[in-house]
């Protein structure tokens, strides 16, 4: 592919500091052949490597007694009861995104969607976590456009139900939106399938689509913040297959009914190289693999760019040498290419022969061993000051704050996008997007179902990173609460800009903290996950966006409840209420400003008031339930109201904080509950130590607020569902 | 004039769609079928009399709208409508 | 009444029909390959939902020539039971085992929502247990389901009285509104000229729980265990 | 040779995507674009040597599989490879 001389300056534009590749030297002790400095520059890139997040991830807590695989394999695993597991975890494709909206996330599903089958699980839900620019920036309807799209595209013709997500805008994507995906599958427990490779001499099986030149140094791309010559990078653009995907997922899922399989790893980031190294590094043997017998689409593909390709729709076996006819004829029943292309040494040598010549040959050890690792610089954010609460004063009514609060783009109804993703596949949908604060899906042929989130709140990140770590742990541990469900462990996405500035790495080491703290006091551990760095575009970093995906699981699927509101019962809010308005949507979507703490995350009162809330909805007391989350309680209470179809009346709250503090505040940790007796509830709950008051009760068909304002439903649901198809122009 | 764009994905492009249409071929019998590359093809009325702004205008349309290309080259033909 | 599902690479919602099957039937479907051409002694005939060969050229072009599809023309030929949904639909057409073409949808996007129908006939196998005109909920779950034909094929179809079901509102009625993926005459679904193939956009078959929203599809499935 | 079908929805078909085609151009500020409407177009890469019996060749696969006759018109084009 180049002429040029393999040095400092070539490793340079293969993403390796000058020390890297010094160091690279120093393992090989002799000069790199091209592969090989292809192989060093991806496996040693931030996205394969983590140097700049290790130090920090290890801070999370892993463990808990249904945890069965924490972060290390390809998806978490954790034990669900019935003799079955969950397995699950989130990716993000932020970069491919922006360049080619469709493509990059249908394939950041695709990749997400192997890492999960990979372990022996049928995927049975998708979810995603994304962040756009401003709606009124240029290119943001597109990417809109084409991330929804290649999202619909890739999961409604595999199979999988899209079945929750979020999203946010914010000027601060505008170059570099975010996209997140999370795969959630089920197994059984005793069939679990792990990546280790082992048993010298078994044949190392290819499966799949065949290789092209798509992607070469993707994982170094991702690892690699856009400048102005983003347009340039653009050939690395992968194509997703969906329909190979889906053939390979049977096909997979086929050969794990048997003992074929040693070991097995898909091809995500940096294809052939990262899964061959990383099934023989864990396994502490060798690999040696004939480039030659790879099934390749082109002519001419030299050994460097077959060891880079990141062609999607790829999986690397290690198989027992007795099997392998049998898992030939199973791949070939699917019109999948199955080829051997090496086998397992005990040299703990990574070579990959090509054309009778070795391309590569790379001692195992040292490449894993002596990664690099940076401890780099932080600067500790400085902890914004609580807002004051005579700098947010109102001069706006209730229904009118809320009727323009609902309409606005992080507020605004979403069923324009999760319309367009098939979300009752599968036949086990029990709460579709939309209907519950977590999707709830049943697994076939049982009563339990698992409730299933994604959360984060940026503008709380960017606030007080370690209070919007925490916060987004809670939310999603809330959300999956107000189902009914257990919460049991958490996947995350850390998106952040460049880790080389103190200020970012700074906000990243603060928001794990506040994860941590959150996952410790919630029993709610941290099982797999991704990190994203160097999302900035021409030296402007995103808001830090640490999002999480979590799942819970509920016995009996029947006793989820949703958040639609019905006719003739009483709102009860749990939780206490201070009227925080600091980085309230309120404040900035209705004062304009952006100021402020976010709101406190109390984790012994979350955690209180989200297990009398589940103790409640599991007991049958509950007929709707919803957390209060962004725009506040009038916000959560319009929402169940929208939802239902049924207006509500509320009362006055307390005479001491003043009432857009009241029902537009953000305090953390509240439910509202749709219940018959409301006084009973609020009875229990303060016997339970928890604040409790009954704000209202629902029927009719106008919501009427306490200050004299009164607001149909269906005005409101008008409000709520125009931003969508309007900005989108359909 | 009669503009028609045709869109092709790259050389190099996996071409999903290609890669079954020339399986379904085979399946029907069909031999002597090498590569299949499936493509758009837009055809466009245009008021423009005069050939070479005919095409100059069909190829902004093209980089503007038409082609990702990203992924996608295209090429352009004129005729009169 | 024995029940088989045929499937195709990349059908995808087999397992529910499959459910919605067996609970109706009390036994479970057999599952036919695409490459087989000996159907036993199968009676009713599902195509399922999906997107066979990636819905890749035409939605249902690459299925409708596979050698399972010989099988399924000669069960319907001697009069055997056939259902196609959605993708099932969309090669029923492309077969040339029932009229008419699905195209893009109007808006040019993949519609995943709850729709209502109207049962325009209950004297078939199919709809015997609805009431005539009742109306009932199903999700849709396509990007090409914009029924097309051409005027006499569809004044046939409507003179035969060969339209299975129509998109209509919750009350009942037919208007632009209620059929949003654009189709001809709001028809969502029609039977072949003997009434023993039945095609149609939306899943009946993701509808036949009380926990899942409704048992709304079930009569679907109870006309033909009965029938 | 070489078979290019292109495949087009026939008059009197709705093309919603043409005109959403249309729609986007004026949007971008193209002026004077009249109807447009989009197709596809398939590449083959035949073995088959001879003009005549390519040709006749790609229009068996158009009939065959390529085009939907009920709502598509196609057309043939050949060239050496
Ligand atoms: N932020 C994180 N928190 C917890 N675990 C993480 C995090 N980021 C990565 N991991 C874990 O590190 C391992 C490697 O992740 P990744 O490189 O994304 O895997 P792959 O590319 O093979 O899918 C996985 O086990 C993943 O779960
Ligand atoms: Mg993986």
């Amino acid at each position: 592919m180049t002429q040029r001389p393999i040095d400092a300056a070539l490793a340079r534009d293969f993403g390796l500091s000058e020390e890297e590749y010094a160091r690279a030297l120093a393992i090989m002790g002799r000069p790199l052949t091209l592969a090989e400095l292809g192989v060093f520059s991806v496996m040693w890139s931030e996205h394969c490597s983590y140097k700049s997040s290790r130090t920090w991830l290890s801070q999370l807590p892993t463990k808990a007694p249904w945890v069965i695989h924490g972060p290390g394999e390809n998806a978490g695993v954790v034990e669900i009861g019935h003799g079955l597991a969950c397995v699950f975890k989130m990716e993000s494709h932020n970069h491919p995104s922006f360049i080619e909206p469709y493509q990059g996330a249908a394939t950041g599903v695709g990749g997400i969607l192997r890492d999960v089958f990979t372990m022996g699980a049928r995927p049975i839900a998708n979810l995603n976590a994304l962040r756009f620019g401003d709606p009124r920036h240029p290119v943001t309807r597109r990417i809109v456009d084409g991330v929804v799209r290649g999202i619909g595209g890739y999961g409604n013709c595999v199979g999988v139900p899209t079945v929750g997500g979020e999203i946010n805008f914010h000027p601060a994507y505008n170059g570099n939106p975010l996209v997140n995906a999370m795969t959630v599958g089920v197994a059984p427990v005793d069939r679990i399938f792990l990546s280790a490779a082992a048993g010298v001499g078994n044949p190392v099986v290819y499966v799949g689509s065949k290789t092209g030149r798509d992607g070469i140094h993707g994982a170094t791309m991702a690892s690699a913040e856009f400048g102005k010559d983003a347009e340039e990078k653009r050939p690395t653009v992968q194509v997703g297959d969906p329909f190979t995907e889906k053939l390979l997922i049977e096909a997979c899922l086929e050969l794990m009914q048997t003992d074929a399989i040693v070991a097995i790893q898909d091809m995500g980031a940096a294809g052939l190289t990262s899964s061959s190294v990383e099934m023989a590094g864990k396994g502490g043997v060798g690999i040696d693999l004939d480039l030659d017998a790879v099934p390749q689409r082109e002519t001419g593909i030299s050994a460097y760019e077959m060891l880079l390709s990141e062609s999607q729709e790829r999986m690397l076996m290690v198989l027992r040498p007795e099997k392998a006819e049998a898992a030939r004829m199973i791949f070939e029943k699917w019109q999948l290419d199955f080829a051997v292309i090496g086998r397992i040494t005990d040299t703990g040598r990574f070579v990959a022969r090509h054309q009778g010549r070795v391309e590569a040959d790379i001692p195992l050890a040292p490449l894993a061993d002596q990664a690099p690792v940076y401890q780099r610089p932080i600067a500790e954010p400085a902890k914004p000051a609580e807002l004051p609460p005579a700098r947010a004063e109102n001069r706006w009514g209730l229904a009118e704050a809320l009727e323009r609060l609902l309409g606005t783009p992080d507020l605004a109804s979403r069923a324009w996008v999760w319309e367009q993703y098939d979300s009752t596949i599968g036949g086990q949908t029990v709460k579709r997007p939309g209907a519950a604060d977590a999707a709830v899906v049943r697994i076939e042929g049982q009563t339990m179902a698992l409730a299933l989130t994604t959360d984060c709140t940026p503008r709380y990140c960017a606030a007080d990173p370690e209070a919007g770590g925490r916060q987004a742990v809670a939310e999603a541990w809330r959300n999956l609460t107000a189902t009914g469900a257990r919460p049991l462990a958490v996947t995350d996405n850390l998106n952040f800009g460049n880790p080389e500035k103190p200020e970012v790495m700074g906000a990243f080491a603060a928001a794990i903290r506040g994860m941590a703290a959150a996952c410790e006091a919630l029993n709610f551990p941290v099982v797999s996950g991704n990190v994203s760095l160097y999302n900035e575009t021409e030296g402007r970093p995103i808001l830090p966006t640490p999002a999480i995906g979590a799942v819970g699981v509920i016995d009996d699927a029947a006793a989820a409840v949703g958040i639609a509101l019905g006719p003739w019962l009483d709102l009860v809010l749990i939780g206490q209420t201070r009227g925080w308005l600091g980085q309230s949507l309120w404040l900035r979507e209705i004062a304009g400003r952006e100021e402020g703490a976010p709101p406190p995350v109390d984790l012994a009162a979350e955690r209180a008031a989200g297990d009398f809330v589940r103790g409640l909805i599991l007991n049958g007391t509950v007929r709707a339930c919803h957390d209060v989350s962004d725009g506040g309680l009038l916000v959560a209470v319009a929402e169940m109201a929208m939802a239902g179809n049924v207006g509500v009346r509320l009362s006055a709250g307390p005479r001491e904080i003043p009432g857009h503090a009241y029902w537009f505040g953000e305090d953390q940790g509240r439910y509202v509950l749709a219940v018959p007796d409301g006084p009973a509830v609020v009875r229990a709950a303060e016997a339970a130590g928890l604040a409790a008051v009954r704000i209202g009760h629902s029927g009719g068909a106008d919501l009427t607020v306490p200050d004299g304002g009164t607001i149909s439903i269906a005005k409101l649901r008008a409000a709520h569902e125009a931003f969508f198809p309007a900005f989108m122009g359909s | 004039m009669k503009a028609v764009v045709t869109v092709m994905l790259k050389d190099g492009v996996l071409d999903p769609q290609g890669k079954a249409i020339g399986q379904a071929l085979a399946g029907l019998g069909f031999a002597g079928v090498g590569e299949v590359r499936a493509g758009k093809v837009i055809e466009l009325e245009l008021a423009e009399t005069d050939p070479t702004r005919a095409r100059a205008t069909a190829e902004a349309m093209a980089r503007r709208l038409l082609a990702n290309t990203v992924i996608e080259s295209f090429r352009v033909q004129v005729e009169p409508a | 009444m024995k029940p088989g599902i045929v499937l195709f690479p990349g059908i995808n919602r087999e397992r529910d029909m499959a459910i919605a099957l067996e609970r109706a039937f009390g036994h479970a479907p057999r599952i036919v390959w695409h490459t087989e051409t000996d159907l036993g002694e199968l009676d009713l005939l599902v195509l399922p939902g999906g997107f066979s060969y990636g819905d890749y050229l035409r939605c249902g072009a690459m299925a409708a020539q596979t050698p399972v599809m010989g099988a399924v023309r000669a069960h319907a030929e001697r009069g055997g039971y056939v259902l196609g949904v959605c993708n099932g639909f969309q090669i029923l057409t492309e077969a040339g085992l029932l009229p008419g073409a699905l195209l893009r949808n109007a808006g040019l996007r993949f519609i995943s929502a709850d729709c209502h129908l109207r049962v325009e006939r209950t004297d078939t196998a199919f709809t015997a247990q609805w009431q005539q005109g009742a109306v009932f909920r199903a999700p849709m779950a396509h990007g090409d389901g914009n029924y097309f034909a051409d005027t006499a094929t569809l004044d046939r179809l409507e003179g035969e009285n060969l339209v299975a079901f129509r998109y209509v509102t919750a009350r009942g009625e037919v208007t632009p509104e209620a059929n949003r993926n654009g189709s001809a005459r709001s028809i969502a679904g029609i039977f072949s000229p003997n009434l023993r193939v039945l095609g149609l956009m939306p899943h009946p078959e993701d509808l036949v729980d009380k926990l899942l929203g409704g048992e709304d599809g079930a009569p679907l499935f109870a006309s033909l265990a009965a029938a």
